[in-house]
C-alpha cells in the first residue's frame, strides 16, 4: 500500500533522511523504530509531503505521491496523528473534529462524531471546550479523533499514546487492532515495545536517517539483542 | 577578522565623508547624511527593544518628537529669557538640552511603558502607538509652541570648542555620539542584563521559572531605548533647526521601524544600514523620477521575500558565501 | 435632548461605517493573523474603481460592481504574489512588505488617474432624507450604509463562527501545516478567503465615496482607526469589531459634539475650544488605552 | 547665452494634498513652455521635487539644492508647515524664495525677509475677506468652523477679525476627521444665518458633501474663502456645492487677457482646468520672468529685489502689487457657485475689496 | 516526622462548572519523590500551575517552606527554591546549551541589572553551568549545539539542568519522560535517580515503569481528588487504583 525506496529528506540545508525504506500492505500494521532524533518523525512528514522528498521513491496505493504537496496526500487517504498534537488551539473539541473531517471513500462505516465520543467519553464531555484548554492526554485523544475523522486508508500515529494514562493506552491498542480487523493499514510509531510488537506485522528501526533493520514480529524476537542495541535501550 | 576590517573601513569612510562630499563637488550631500545618521540613531534604540527584547513599539517616535521638542522648547525660552513655569531657565547649550531630552523622552517611556508593559502581542503595538498618538495631538494643540506647523529654532544649539552652524562640524559630532551610542548598546547586549533581555524575547516563560520577572528588565530596557531616541530628536532638531508634531506622527514611527525591520532586526549595524538604504533610495530613486514610490515599494517587498533578516543578513550571507 | 438623540445616532452610523471599514481587517489580521497596512490601499482601490466606473457609465450598481471588482483583484492578486509567502513570517516581514505595497498602490494610482480626488454620486433611491427623529431629516444614504454594515456583521459571524471555512481559517491561523496535512488545500482557501476581505474593505470603499472622499492616500486615513476598532473588540471577534467599532464611533462623535460646549462652561473660549478640539482627537486613543489597561485582551476576545 | 538658471521647486505631489503641488508645478512649467524654456528671456531649468508633505523632506532637499546643485532662487512650497524649515535655509544662504501659496503671519511680519516674497496672499487674508462678504451678504449670525490646527485657527481669528455680526458657534474639526456628522447636528441646532468654513482640499469635499446631504444647504448657506473650494473640489463635490458664496482673488471667469490666455492654455494642455493654485504658479513664473528680464538674468538679491519689486509684468488677476512687506496688495471678488449652461462653474459675483495688503504689514521692518 | 517542605491544603480550582482541584490536601517531604498520577485530565498539571503561580487557586493554600506562597508570583516562588519542568519543554531556542544554564545561573546569582561587563565569556556563569551539564550527563560535544537543532531527549536533559541551576529545594516535574524514547527514558529515570537526597521532587508521570522505579510515594488523583496515597506497593495492589487508572499494561 505504501512503499518507500532510498527515501531522502531534510530541513532546508541539513539532511536527515539518507536511505529509508519502508513498505506496509494493504491491512498491515507497520512500526517505525529507532532512537531519539533518528528520522521518524522526519520520515512521516517526508510522506506527508510536509518536507518533500529530495530523493528515492514514494508510492501509496500505486500512485507515485513524492512530488505532491500535503493536502494532497491527505486527500489520497493518509491520516495524521503528528508528533506533539497539533490540535487547534482556537477551536473548540467540536470543531476540531468536524472541521477538516470527510468520507472521501465512502466508507460502510465512516468514523463519525458519535462514534469518537463513544471511544473517548472525555471529549464528549469537553466537545464545547477549546481545544487549548485541555489536559495533554485529552489533546492527545482529541489528535487521534481528528485522524480518524478523515476516514483515511493508512493512519500514521507519531508517538499518538505519548502522555495518555495506561487504561487509555490500552483501550488505543484494542482500537488499533479493531481498526485492523476492520482492513485499516497503520504505521506507528511509539516506544512501546510490548504493545507494538503483539500488534504490528511489520518493524522497521531507523539509524541516523537509514533503515537499518527490517521485518517481522517473528524476525524482531530473533534479533531482539541487535533491535535493542539500536533502541538505545 | 574580515569584519574588523570592514568595520574598520566602514567607520573611516564616514569620517572621512564631508571630506568626500565637498571632493564629489556634493556638499549638501553632509547635511543629508547628518539626517540619515539621526535616523540611524533612533532605529538603534528601538532596535535594543524590538531586535534584543522583542517588544514591538509602534510608538518611538514620542521620545523622539520628545527629544526634538526638548530642544525646541528650551530654546524659545532661552530666546524670549523667560524660565518655563517660571522655574527652569531656556538654554541653548547642547550639553545641557541633549542631557535634558534624554531625561524628558526617558521620562515619558517610564511612564508609558510601566502603563503598556502590562499587555504584550499585538495589543502592546496598538497600545504604545495610543501614547504617541496621545503624544502627538498635546503638541498639535500646543498653540504656545506653534502647535501644528511646528517652531522654527533660529540658531542650532552651541557646545564649547565646536561650530554646529558649521554642517561638517555638526555631522561629525552627530556620528562620534552615534558611535558611542552603538558601542554602548552593544555593552548592554552583551551584559547580564542584555542576556536577560534575549531570554525575555525567545521565552517568557521559560525567564519566570528561572526566576525572572520581565518586568522591570523590560521597563527597563523600554526607558533606555527611549532616553536614546530622545538623544536622536535632540540632534535632529538641531540639524533641522524646526520641530513640529510631524515628528512624532505614527507615519514617523512606522519610517522608524520599517528602518529596523529593513537593515536587520537585532543586529548592531543594521538599523544604521536601513536608515542609509531607505533615506538614500528614496533620495536617489527621487531625484531619477517623481514616481519613485512605484519603484521603492517593491524593493521593500523584494527585500522581504528574498532577503530575510534585511539588509545585515544579505551582507552576511554574501560575505558566507565567499567564504566557504 | 433631540440633539442627544441625534447625536447617538450619528455616533451609531458611524460605527457602523468604522465597522464597514473594519470588516475586512478582521477577516485578515483578527482571524487569518495577517498584518496587512495595505489593508487600506485596497479601500482606495474599490472606491476609486467604483469612481471611475461611475464616470465611465453613470450607473452607481455597474459603480458597485466596478469597484469589488477592481479590489478582488487586486487582493488576489496580492495575495498571490506576496502575502502568500509572508503567512509563516514574523509579524514585523509582514509590516516591511505591505508598507512597501502602500507606497506601490498610492503612486500606482496617481500614475493611473491623476491626483485630483474623484467624485461618486449617490444611488439614485438615496439622495433624500428620511424624519427619524421629527425636525432632523436624516439622509437615507446613511441608513444604507447602516443596513450594509450590519448585514456585513451578521454575514460574517455566520462565515466565521458557523461554518467549515471559518473553522478551517481560525486552524489555519495557528496550525497552518496541520490543517494541510488532514486534507485541505488551505493555500487556496487562504487566497479566497484574502480577497473576501479585500472585498469587503473595496465595498467599505465604495459605500464611502460618496460621503468621505475619494482620493490618494484616503486608506492610510482610515487604517489606524480600524486597527484601533479591531484592536479594542477583541482580535479575531467579529461581535467584538462590531461592539468597538460602535463604541468608538459613540464615543468620538459625543466628544466632538459636547465636549467643547461642557469646557466652555469652564473656562474661556479660546482655551476651552483647543482643549476640547485635542481631547476629541485623543478621546479615541484614550478610550483604546484604557481598554487595553482594564481588558488587555479587548472587550471581547475571541478565545476567552 | 551661457548657462540656465537653475530654479528649485519644492512642492508636495504625493499624498491628499498632492493635486496642489501638481496644479502649481503644472502651471509653472507651462509659463516656461511658453517661452521656450526661457523666462524674461534667459534661460532657465526647473528642478522639482515632492517633500511629501513632510517638513524634514522639504529641508533635505532644499539642502542639496542650495549647496549641491547651488540654486539661489527657490519656489513651490504648498503648506505653511513645509515652508517653516525650507524658507530660513534659503534665506540664511542668501538665496531667494519666492512663495506660490503658503503664507503663515510670521513672514508677512515681523520675520519679513528681503529675499522672501510672496504671490498668492496672505494667510490671514482669504479669512477676512470671507467676513467682509459675510457682511456683504448681510448675515447677522454665523456658524463658523475649521481644523484644529494652526492655520485652523488663524482661519477663525481672521474671519471674526473683519466680521460685524454674532458668532453663534465656533467648532474645531480635526484634521484626520472624515465623518461631520456631529458637527452638521450642531449647525442644525444652532440655527445660524449662514456658515463659514475653511476645510482645504479633500477635507473640504467630505464636509461639503456630508453637508449637502444632511439637506442642510437649502437651509443654511455658506460663505467661505477660497481653499475651501476650489475647482477641483467643485468637480468632486458636484451639485453639493450650487449657491456656495467665496472669496478669491482670481477666478477662471476672468476677462482680462492673460487670465483668459492661461486658462485656454492651462486646459489644452493638461486637459483640466485650473485651480487658483495652478495660477498662483503661473503668476509666480510670470513674477521671476518679469525680474529676470529686468536684471538681465542675474539673480544677484539685490537687483532681483528692485526688479521683482515692480512686479511689471500681466498678472492673471489683472491688478497686482507689492506691498511693503513684499507680499501682495490686490483685489478681491465674490464669487458663487452657479450652473453655467448645465455645468457647475465658480461664477464671479462682484469686488469686494480693493488694494487689500494684510494686517501683519506694520510689523514688517525692511 | 519532618516538616513536609510543601504543604497544599484545601485547594480548589473551578474552569467554569468543572471542579479540576477539588479540596485537595499534600505534602512532600523533604529529599523525597513524591509521584502523583491519575487519568488524563484528573488536574495534575492544573495543580503543578498552582504550585508554581502560573494558575490562581479559587480556595485553599499552599505553603512552601513555611512560607504562604498561595499568591506569590512565579520568580518569587522560584527565588525562594521551587524548581519546575514543563510538559513541553520551555528553552531559549535560538541559544546554544551552554548560553540556556549560563542563564539559568545567572538569574540565581542575584539581580541581572548589570549593563557593562559582557557576560557570555564570564566565567563565574560558564564555569558553574558546565558543571551542571556534567551533572545530567549532557554530551559534551552537543554543548555548542543551539537549542533549536536538538532532539527531544537532548531537550529534556538541558531543560533539567536549568531548573537545577536555581538550587532548588522542590522540583516539579510535569511528565519528564514525555518524548524520549524508550532508552531515553532508562536514562533519564537514573538521572533523576542520581539526584535523590536532593532536592524533593513531585513527579507527575505516566510511565509507570519510571514511576514505580523512582517514586517513595505515590498519590492518585482522580476528578481532581487524592484518592489514595502511599507505596509504591500499596498504590499497585490498591483496586480503585488499578480500575480508575492502571490496567494491566499492554492489556
Ligand atoms: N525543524 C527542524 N529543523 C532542522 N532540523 C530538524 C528539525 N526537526 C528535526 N530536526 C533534526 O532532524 C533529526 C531527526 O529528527 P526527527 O524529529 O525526525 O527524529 P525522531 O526520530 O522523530 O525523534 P523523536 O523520537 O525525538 O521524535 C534530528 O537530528 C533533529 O535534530
Ligand atoms: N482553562 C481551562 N478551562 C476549562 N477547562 C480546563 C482549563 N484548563 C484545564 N481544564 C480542564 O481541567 C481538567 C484538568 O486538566 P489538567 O491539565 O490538570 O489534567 P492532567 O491531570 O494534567 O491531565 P493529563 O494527564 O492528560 O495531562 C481537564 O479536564 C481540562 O480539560
Ligand atoms: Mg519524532
Ligand atoms: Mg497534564
Amino acid at each position: 500500500m505504501l512503499q518507500a525506496l532510498g527515501l531522502q529528506a531534510g530541513y532546508g540545508p541539513s539532511q536527515v533522511l539518507f536511505d529509508v525504506n519502508l513498505s506496509i500492505a494493504e491491512g498491515q500494521v507497520a512500526t517505525l523504530l529507532g532512537r531519539n532524533g533518528m528520522g521518524k518523525t522526519t520520515t512521516v512528514r517526508a510522506i506527508m509531503g510536509l518536507n518533500p522528498a529530495r530523493g528515492g521513491t514514494l508510492t501509496f496505493r500505486g500512485e507515485d505521491i513524492a512530488a505532491l504537496p500535503p493536502e494532497r496526500v491527505a486527500q489520497r487517504g493518509i491520516g495524521l496523528v503528528p508528533e506533539g498534537r497539533m490540535v487547534f488551539p482556537t477551536l473548540t473539541v467540536r470543531e476540531n473534529l468536524v472541521a477538516t473531517a470527510a468520507d472521501r471513500f465512502r466508507r460502510a462505516s465512516p468514523w463519525t462524531l458519535p462514534r469518537i465520543f463513544a471511544l473517548f467519553p472525555r471529549l464528549g464531555e469537553r466537545q464545547n471546550q477549546l481545544a487549548r484548554t485541555l489536559s495533554g492526554g485529552e489533546q492527545q485523544m482529541l489528535a487521534i479523533g481528528r485522524a480518524l475523522m478523515t476516514n483515511p486508508w493508512l493512519l500514521i500515529l507519531d508517538e499518538a499514546t505519548e502522555g495518555l494514562a495506561p487504561v487509555i493506552r490500552a483501550e488505543i491498542w484494542a482500537t488499533l487492532a479493531a481498526l485492523k480487523d476492520e482492513g485499516l493499514a497503520i504505521l506507528v510509531i511509539d516506544k512501546n515495545l510490548s504493545a507494538l510488537k503483539r500488534l504490528a506485522d511489520r518493524h522497521h528501526v531507523l539509524e541516523k536517517g537509514r533503515t537499518v533493520w527490517a521485518g517481522n514480529s517473528l524476525e524482531l524476537e530473533r534479533d531482539a539483542e541487535t533491535v535493542r542495541g539500536w533502541m538505545g535501550v | 577578522m574580515r569584519e574588523k576590517i570592514a568595520l574598520a573601513l566602514l567607520f573611516a569612510a564616514a569620517v572621512a565623508l564631508p571630506l568626500i562630499m565637498r571632493a564629489l563637488d556634493l556638499p549638501g550631500g553632509t547635511g543629508v547624511a547628518t539626517s540619515i545618521l539621526c535616523l540611524a540613531f533612533a532605529a538603534s534604540s528601538l532596535n535594543l527593544i524590538l531586535g534584543h527584547g522583542g517588544m514591538i513599539s509602534f510608538g518611538h517616535a514620542a521620545y523622539y518628537g520628545i527629544g526634538a521638542y526638548t530642544v525646541g522648547i528650551l530654546w524659545e525660552h532661552f530666546r524670549q529669557q523667560e524660565p518655563i513655569f517660571g522655574l527652569i531657565p531656556g538654554t541653548d547649550q547642547l550639553l545641557i538640552t541633549l542631557p535634558a531630552a534624554m531625561l524628558t523622552a526617558g521620562l515619558a517611556a517610564a511612564v508609558i511603558g510601566a502603563l503598556s508593559l502590562r499587555t504584550s502581542g499585538v495589543q502592546f503595538i496598538m497600545i504604545t502607538l495610543a501614547f504617541a498618538q496621545m503624544l502627538f495631538f498635546l503638541f498639535v494643540g500646543l498653540k504656545a509652541y506653534g502647535g501644528d506647523d511646528g517652531m522654527t529654532i533660529r540658531r542650532r544649539n552651541a557646545v564649547p570648542g565646536l561650530d554646529l552652524r558649521d554642517v561638517d562640524q555638526l555631522y561629525w559630532l552627530v556620528l562620534g555620539l552615534l558611535c558611542a551610542w552603538l558601542f554602548l548598546q552593544w555593552r548592554i547586549v552583551g551584559s547580564r542584563f542584555g542576556r536577560v533581555l534575549e531570554g525575555i524575547r525567545q521565552n517568557e516563560r521559560r525567564m519566570r521559572a528561572i526566576g525572572i520577572s520581565p518586568y522591570p528588565y523590560k521597563l527597563a530596557a523600554f526607558v533606555i531605548a527611549g532616553m536614546g531616541a530622545g538623544a536622536a530628536g535632540a540632534l535632529m532638531a538641531n540639524y533641522m533647526r524646526f520641530v513640529s508634531p510631524d515628528i512624532m506622527s505614527w507615519q514617523k514611527s512606522g519610517e522608524i521601524m520599517v528602518v529596523v525591520i529593513l537593515g536587520g532586526i537585532g543586529t548592531l549595524l543594521g538599523p544604521v544600514l536601513g536608515a542609509i538604504a531607505l533615506q538614500g533610495l528614496e533620495f536617489f530613486l527621487g531625484g531619477i523620477t517623481e514616481h519613485w514610490a512605484i519603484i521603492l515599494g517593491p524593493i521593500l517587498v523584494l527585500v522581504v521575500l528574498f532577503g530575510r533578516g534585511g539588509i545585515m543578513a544579505l551582507i552576511r550571507r554574501l560575505l558566507g558565501v565567499r567564504h566557504g | 435632548m433631540a440633539l442627544l438623540a441625534e447625536q447617538l445616532l450619528n455616533g451609531l452610523q458611524l460605527g457602523v461605517m468604522l465597522f464597514l471599514l473594519a470588516a475586512g481587517l478582521t477577516l485578515v489580521f483578527g482571524i487569518m493573523g495577517v498584518i496587512n497596512l495595505a489593508h487600506g490601499s485596497l479601500y482606495m482601490v474599490g472606491a476609486f474603481g467604483a469612481a471611475v466606473t461611475a464616470q465611465v457609465t453613470g450607473s452607481w450598481w455597474l459603480a458597485l460592481l466596478g469597484g469589488l471588482l477592481a479590489a478582488g483583484v487586486t487582493g488576489l492578486l496580492m495575495e498571490l504574489v506576496v502575502l502568500r509567502r509572508l503567512y509563516a513570517r514574523d509579524h514585523l516581514d509582514q509590516v516591511l512588505a505591505t508598507f512597501g505595497l502602500i507606497l506601490f498602490f498610492n503612486q500606482l494610482m496617481v500614475l493611473l488617474f491623476g491626483r485630483q480626488p474623484r467624485f461618486v454620486a449617490l444611488p439614485a433611491w438615496f439622495t433624500g432624507s428620511v424624519e427619524i427623529i421629527p425636525g432632523v431629516p436624516y439622509p437615507s444614504y446613511r441608513l444604507l450604509i447602516i443596513a450594509v454594515g450590519l448585514a456585513v456583521a451578521a454575514g460574517l459571524y455566520v462565515l466565521i463562527q458557523r461554518t467549515r471555512v471559518g473553522m478551517l481559517v481560525r486552524a489555519g491561523a495557528t496550525h497552518r501545516e496541520m490543517v494541510r496535512a488532514l486534507g485541505v488545500d488551505i493555500r487556496l482557501l487562504y487566497t479566497l478567503v484574502f480577497g473576501l476581505g479585500a472585498l469587503l474593505a473595496g465595498l467599505a470603499g465604495i459605500m464611502a465615496g460618496p460621503v468621505f472622499n475619494v482620493q490618494i492616500g484616503m486608506g492610510e486615513q482610515i487604517l489606524i482607526q480600524t486597527f484601533v476598532v479591531v484592536v479594542i473588540g477583541g482580535i479575531g471577534s467579529v461581535r467584538g469589531a462590531l461592539f468597538g467599532a460602535l463604541l468608538v464611533g459613540v464615543v468620538d462623535t459625543l466628544l466632538r459634539g459636547f465636549v467643547p460646549g461642557l469646557l466652555r462652561g469652564l473656562l474661556d473660549a479660546s482655551q476651552a475650544d483647543a482643549l476640547g478640539a485635542a481631547l476629541s482627537s485623543m478621546g479615541v486613543y484614550v478610550l483604546m488605552a484604557l481598554v487595553l489597561l482594564i481588558k488587555p485582551r479587548g472587550i471581547f476576545p475571541a478565545h476567552a | 547665452q551661457g548657462a540656465p538658471i537653475k530654479i528649485g521647486m519644492i512642492t508636495t505631489l504625493s499624498g491628499p494634498g498632492g493635486y496642489l503641488g501638481q496644479d502649481i508645478r503644472d502651471a509653472f512649467q507651462l509659463a516656461v513652455e511658453q517661452e521656450q524654456g526661457k523666462l524674461g528671456g534667459t534661460n532657465v531649468q526647473v528642478l522639482v521635487e515632492d517633500d511629501g508633505l513632510r517638513p524634514g523632506q522639504g529641508k533635505s532637499i532644499a539642502e542639496r539644492f542650495l549647496r549641491n546643485e547651488r540654486i539661489k532662487l527657490m519656489t513651490g512650497v504648498v503648506f505653511s508647515n513645509v515652508l517653516g524649515t525650507v524658507a530660513p535655509d534659503v534665506l540664511d544662504a542668501d538665496g531667494i524664495y519666492v512663495s506660490p501659496n503658503a503664507a503663515p503671519s510670521g513672514f508677512a511680519g515681523r520675520e519679513c525677509h528681503r529675499n522672501y516674497y510672496t504671490m498668492a496672499w496672505q494667510n490671514d487674508t482669504l479669512h477676512e475677506t470671507a467676513g467682509v462678504l459675510a457682511n456683504t451678504l448681510g448675515y447677522k449670525r454665523m456658524f463658523i468652523l475649521a481644523p484644529n490646527y494652526q492655520a485652523g485657527r488663524d482661519a477663525l481669528t481672521g474671519f471674526k477679525r473683519k466680521f460685524g455680526g454674532e458668532v453663534v458657534q465656533e467648532v474645531y474639526t480635526r484634521l484626520d476627521q472624515t465623518d461631520y456628522a456631529a458637527e452638521l447636528a450642531q449647525i442644525r441646532a444652532a440655527r445660524p444665518d449662514a456658515v463659514f468654513q475653511f476645510h482645504p482640499g479633500g477635507l473640504g469635499i467630505g464636509f461639503l458633501r456630508q453637508y449637502a446631504q444632511a439637506g442642510l444647504l437649502s437651509s443654511v448657506p455658506q460663505c467661505v474663502p477660497a481653499p475651501s473650494m476650489d475647482s477641483t473640489t467643485l468637480a468632486a463635490v458636484g451639485e453639493a456645492a450650487e449657491g456656495l458664496n467665496l472669496t478669491s482673488h482670481w477666478n477662471t471667469d476672468f476677462q482680462n487677457p492673460a487670465s483668459q490666455a492661461f486658462v485656454a492654455a492651462f486646459r489644452a494642455k493638461y486637459n483640466r482646468t485650473p485651480t487658483y493654485y495652478a495660477q498662483q504658479g503661473y503668476d509666480t513664473a510670470l513674477a521671476i520672468g518679469a525680474a529676470l528680464r529686468q536684471t538681465r538674468g542675474s539673480i544677484d538679491p539685490a537687483a532681483f529685489r528692485t526688479a521683482m519689486l515692480k512686479a511689471d509684468f500681466q498678472s492673471t488677476r489683472g491688478k497686482f502689487a507689492f506691498g511693503p512687506n513684499q507680499h501682495p496688495v490686490q483685489d478681491w471678488y465674490a464669487l458663487k457657485v452657479e450652473k453655467v449652461n448645465g455645468a457647475l462653474a465658480l461664477v464671479t459675483k462682484s469686488k469686494i475689496l480693493e488694494n487689500e495688503g494684510d494686517s501683519y504689514a506694520a510689523q514688517c521692518r525692511l | 516526622m519532618v516538616e513536609p517542605i510543601l504543604k497544599v491544603s484545601g485547594l480548589v480550582k473551578r474552569f467554569g462548572g468543572l471542579t479540576a482541584t477539588d479540596n485537595l490536601s499534600l505534602d512532600v517531604r523533604p529529599g523525597e519523590i513524591h509521584a502523583l498520577i491519575g487519568p488524563n485530565g484528573a488536574g495534575k498539571s492544573t495543580l503543578i500551575g498552582q504550585l508554581v503561580g502560573e494558575i490562581t487557586p479559587d480556595a485553599g493554600s499552599v505553603m512552601f517552606l513555611g512560607h504562604d506562597v498561595t499568591r506569590a508570583s512565579v520568580p518569587a516562588r522560584v527565588k525562594l527554591g521551587l524548581g519546575r519542568s514543563f510538559q513541553i519543554v520551555q528553552l531559549l531556542d535560538e541559544e546554544t546549551a551552554l548560553a540556556n544554564v549560563a542563564l539559568a545561573v545567572q538569574a540565581h546569582a542575584g539581580h541581572s541589572f548589570r549593563f557593562w561587563r559582557r557576560a557570555d565569556a564570564d566565567e563565574r556563569l560558564l564555569a558553574p553551568a558546565r558543571a551542571l551539564l556534567d551533572q545530567v550527563d549532557f554530551p559534551p560535544a552537543r554543548r555548542a549545539a543551539r537549542v533549536a537543532d536538538m532532539s527531544a531527549g537532548e531537550r529534556k536533559v538541558l531543560e533539567l539542568a536549568m531548573v537545577l541551576a536555581g538550587g532548588p529545594r522542590l522540583l516539579l516535574l510535569d511528565e519528564p519522560m514525555a518524548g524520549l524514547g524508550a532508552g531515553e527514558s532508562i536514562r533519564m529515570t537514573d538521572t533523576l535517580r542520581a539526584l535523590k537526597g536532593g532536592p524533593a521532587m513531585l513527579l507527575v508521570e505516566h510511565d509507570m515503569e519510571a514511576v514505580f522505579a523512582l517514586a517513595d510515594r505515590i498519590t492518585v488523583l482522580v476528578y481532581g481528588r487524592a484518592i489514595a496515597t502511599g507505596t509504591a506497593e500499596e498504590i499497585r495492589a490498591n483496586p480503585a487504583v488499578q480500575e480508575a487508572y492502571l490496567a494491566e499494561e499492554g492489556a
